[in-house]
């Protein structure tokens, strides 16, 4: 095992662009030396943005070090660049059978097999999840399954899954709370609907400031956020190939709303949302009002 | 997902493609439907036969083109319901290679013609020219053949 | 089957027909008439009718140099991702996308369900014209 | 061209079932089939009318076992034998490592496959391989059906084996020969390997 880091170090070191980065951080994570995986995955991820098989690894590495949350994005990320990635869809049915969502947990492992009936790790998984544990009462229990990216040392559950950690986001994948406005940094005070039509986060898609509400009121912040990332990086994925330099703003125009998403500072994207009837030049001035703004904040953040 | 790799130099060129394009499965073959390189999630594709049929199915329409007076075909796609499937031929160093790409909706047929092509160029820098080679087997190896074929019967 | 090669670049396929008028025009003629009206909007390079699912070309008027089959990929995926974020957020179905960055505008009109007109601009684009001549072409063939 | 993977060691050859209509090619393959063990065999390929003649090609995949230390696999492959389908035979045959030359001992079929051994000449020759350089065996087929019907094996060897290659009487329906010729053949290919070179020589 320390001959397979040693090569991949060398074999990364001759060519630092190499997808092996992925590789040597599975690697460091089997050895336990979760923060210098950390460190190679983030750092090759940030030369492969779109490389499912890292995000993979990513989401491994922040499993093991208690993170749900994170992982839970990760591999979510994964999935949007490769829907059927059995990996992920494992990963993402430990983190729902850890945050007390047995019924999810079970429909991803169904997909996850639907994909490859063969997977025996999936077919343990789920064997085991319906003989031991019935779908109506599954709320904290350990997913039973041997292959599954399970923590190195094991992580005590969250004891209330889905409402714990309101800065990083426990259901990001789609879990909308009609619980109104979470407290976030004050970012946009003063700004129009700052906490509901305008949204900062961040290269990975976690939510920074600002808010995100669905018209009936539910926090849209995270599966937002989520999403955007992955615009982000068509975008950057786009300009790139057509030669046309950085990317500025994007505007959509839809049915109900105007949509602003511009880049901030570093790595960071901004979102504005604007009623149908607000001029799209209006909308792109009160957009760029709002990304000075943030710019700032995140500078007197080091960010 | 997994990745088969025959020939070394066939790699990076390979990874970046399935990354670049967000194919499911890509298969890197001779003209006579041998894998020198894979990538993707081959359990669920018999490689074996997919291979032999890719490569017979660059065979006929590059034939059939020779037939209407073309030199060939640049690439050729099917659109399935959740799959499809792109097919394509390489001049390289190495010799004539054929890529069968397979990818499902979260990309299209626009992105993954796009990317082979910078994937052809890739293996055309890539590929070693044709060598001769050193001699393979022992030269006693009939009694290898002999008793491996002897298993495979049951005699 | 249908093959991608036959519209790269140089292949004799990147110039529309010339604009015909009155009865019995085909829909190609169609297609490339609305090319020809947002190819006069100034500091526009190209513009092209692509198929929203397949990221393909349809049919093209381009400025040489500007690679056709990227900006028809590039920009499909780029409305998909796009249409996806705007659903998660409540905002319902696209219909006008532009990207503005250093070197030009990316603009795409949806003609659902099957088409997107998009059209490369360098930065002097009076977008707002460019987006009127894009959002008539996309209405005449919407269903 | 056999391909070897060094890395892993394996080796993988074509071969291919050539001759006339109705000489019983699919049907090596076929006995073949049934008689391997499932772990090593992979799924057989058969594009085929509706009449089941071969309208492309079989293709059966097998794996051998190790062989001076290399994991060896065949892939079998058959082209349809009726004259008119020459320009899938030539695509079937692209490639190939080894040749197996399935004859039809009937007396009515001798100009039959004297006719297909000339269209192999042609169809190698068309890929500038020097035929005399390519591994290849004759089978005489159907050596079971009643005296007076067939040639013998010593008559087809005068009609046919110009170039005095390794011959097998057989009887594919009910697997006699089957296995010979296939070993023949696979000698024949693996000899190659062990001198060396890039296979059969190109003209």
């Amino acid at each position: 095992m320390a001959d397979d880091v040693r090569s991949l170090t060398a074999a990364l070191a001759r060519d630092p662009s190499s997808l092996r980065y992925a590789d040597l951080a599975e690697s460091l994570r089997r050895r336990g030396q979760r923060d210098e995986a950390l460190r190679v995955a983030l750092h090759g991820l940030a030369r492969h943005p779109r490389h499912a098989d890292g995000h993979d690894v990513l989401a491994r590495i922040y499993s093991d070090l208690g993170d749900l949350d994170r992982a839970q994005l990760a591999w979510g990320k994964v999935l949007e660049l490769a829907p059927e990635h059995p990996g992920a869809l494992k990963g993402v049915a430990f983190v729902r059978f850890r945050q007390g969502d047995a019924r999810a947990a079970v429909e991803a492992l169904e997909r996850a097999l639907a994909i490859d009936p063969s997977d025996e790790a999936a077919q343990r998984a789920l064997e085991s999840m319906r003989r031991d544990a019935p779908m109506a009462d599954l709320p904290t229990a350990e997913l039973p399954t041997a292959e599954l990216p399970t923590p190195v040392a094991p992580v005590p559950a969250p004891p209330v899954p889905a409402a714990a950690s309101p800065e990083a986001g426990a259901g990001s994948a789609g879990a909308a709370r009609p619980s109104g406005a979470k407290a976030r940094p004050a970012v946009f005070s003063g700004f129009d609907r700052a906490t509901a039509d305008i949204l900062l986060l961040d290269e990975r898609g976690l939510v920074l400031a600002g808010g995100l509400l669905a018209p009936n009121g539910a926090d849209v912040s995270e599966v937002a956020a989520a999403g955007l990332a992955g615009v982000s990086g068509e975008a950057a994925r786009t300009a790139q190939h057509l030669a046309l330099g950085g990317w500025r703003t994007i505007v959509a125009e839809a049915e109900s709303a105007n949509l602003v998403v511009a880049p901030v500072g570093s790595g960071a994207l901004l979102l504005v949302r604007r009623d149908r009837s607000m001029p799209v030049g209006l909308a792109l001035r009160f957009a760029e009002r709002a990304r000075g703004t943030a710019s700032t904040w995140l500078e007197g953040q080091g960010a | 997902m997994t990745t088969t790799v025959v020939e070394p130099w066939a790699e990076q060129p390979l990874l970046r493609y399935v990354t670049e394009s967000s194919a499911r499965l890509v298969v890197l073959m001779t003209p006579a439907g041998q894998v020198l390189a894979q990538h993707g999630w081959a359990r669920a594709v018999d490689l074996m036969a997919a291979s032999a049929l890719g490569a017979a199915i660059v065979a006929a329409s590059g034939a059939l083109a020779q037939q209407i007076g073309e030199r060939g075909f640049g690439a050729l796609f099917h659109a399935g319901e959740r799959h499809g499937i792109h097919l394509a031929s390489c001049a390289t160093p190495r010799g004539a290679l054929i890529v069968l790409t397979v990818f499902g909706k979260e990309t299209s047929i626009g992105l993954v013609d796009l990317f082979y092509d910078e994937f052809a160029a890739a293996l055309r820098r890539a590929a070693p020219a044709e060598q001769l080679r050193e001699p393979v087997l022992a030269e006693d190896f009939e009694a290898d053949l002999n008793r491996s074929l002897s298993t495979l019967f049951q005699r | 089957m249908s093959a991608p090669g036959a519209d790269r670049p140089g292949s004799g396929a990147a110039a529309a027909p010339p604009a015909r008028s009155g009865p019995g025009s085909s829909a190609a003629d169609e297609l490339a008439r609305a090319l020809d009206r947002i190819s006069r909007v100034r500091g526009m390079r190209g513009s092209m009718w692509v198929s929203a699912d397949d990221g393909l070309p349809v049919a093209q008027l381009l400025m040489e140099g500007v690679p056709g089959r990227a900006v028809a990929a590039l920009a499909a995926s780029l409305v998909r991702k796009v249409s996806g974020s705007a659903g998660a957020v409540g905002a319902g179905r696209v219909r006008f996308v532009q990207m503005e960055a250093a070197g030009g505008t990316l603009l795409v009109a949806l003609a659902p369900p099957d088409l997107l007109v998009v059209a490369l601009a360098d930065g002097r684009v009076n977008v707002g014209l460019a987006r009127l001549e894009m959002m008539r072409a996309a209405a005449a063939v919407a269903r | 061209m056999s391909l070897v993977n060094f890395t892993t060691r394996e080796i993988t050859c074509k071969i291919v079932y050539y001759g006339p209509g109705r000489s019983g090619k699919t049907t090596n393959l076929q006995y073949v089939y049934s008689q391997v063990p499932n772990d090593r065999k992979g799924r057989m390929v058969s594009l085929a009318t509706q009449t089941d003649r071969t309208l492309f090609f079989d293709f059966l995949p097998l794996d051998l076992g190790t062989i001076s230390g290399f994991a060896t696999k065949f892939q079998l492959y058959t082209v349809p034998g009726q004259v008119y389908y020459n320009a899938t035979r030539k695509l079937v045959l692209q490639g190939a490592d080894g040749v197996v030359f399935v004859a039809d001992s009937q007396v009515r079929q001798l100009d039959e496959n004297i006719e297909s051994l000339q269209n192999l000449q042609v169809n190698i020759l068309e890929q500038g391989i020097d035929a005399r350089t390519l591994p290849m065996v004759l089978q005489f087929n159907k050596q079971d059906l009643p005296r007076e019907l067939i040639l013998s094996p010593e008559e087809l060897d005068e009609a046919l084996n110009f170039r005095s290659l390794q011959t097998f009487p057989a009887d594919a329906l009910h697997g006699v020969g089957v296995f010979e010729t296939l070993k023949g053949v696979a000698a024949d290919v693996l000899r190659r390997l062990s001198q060396g070179g890039v296979g059969a020589r190109r003209i």
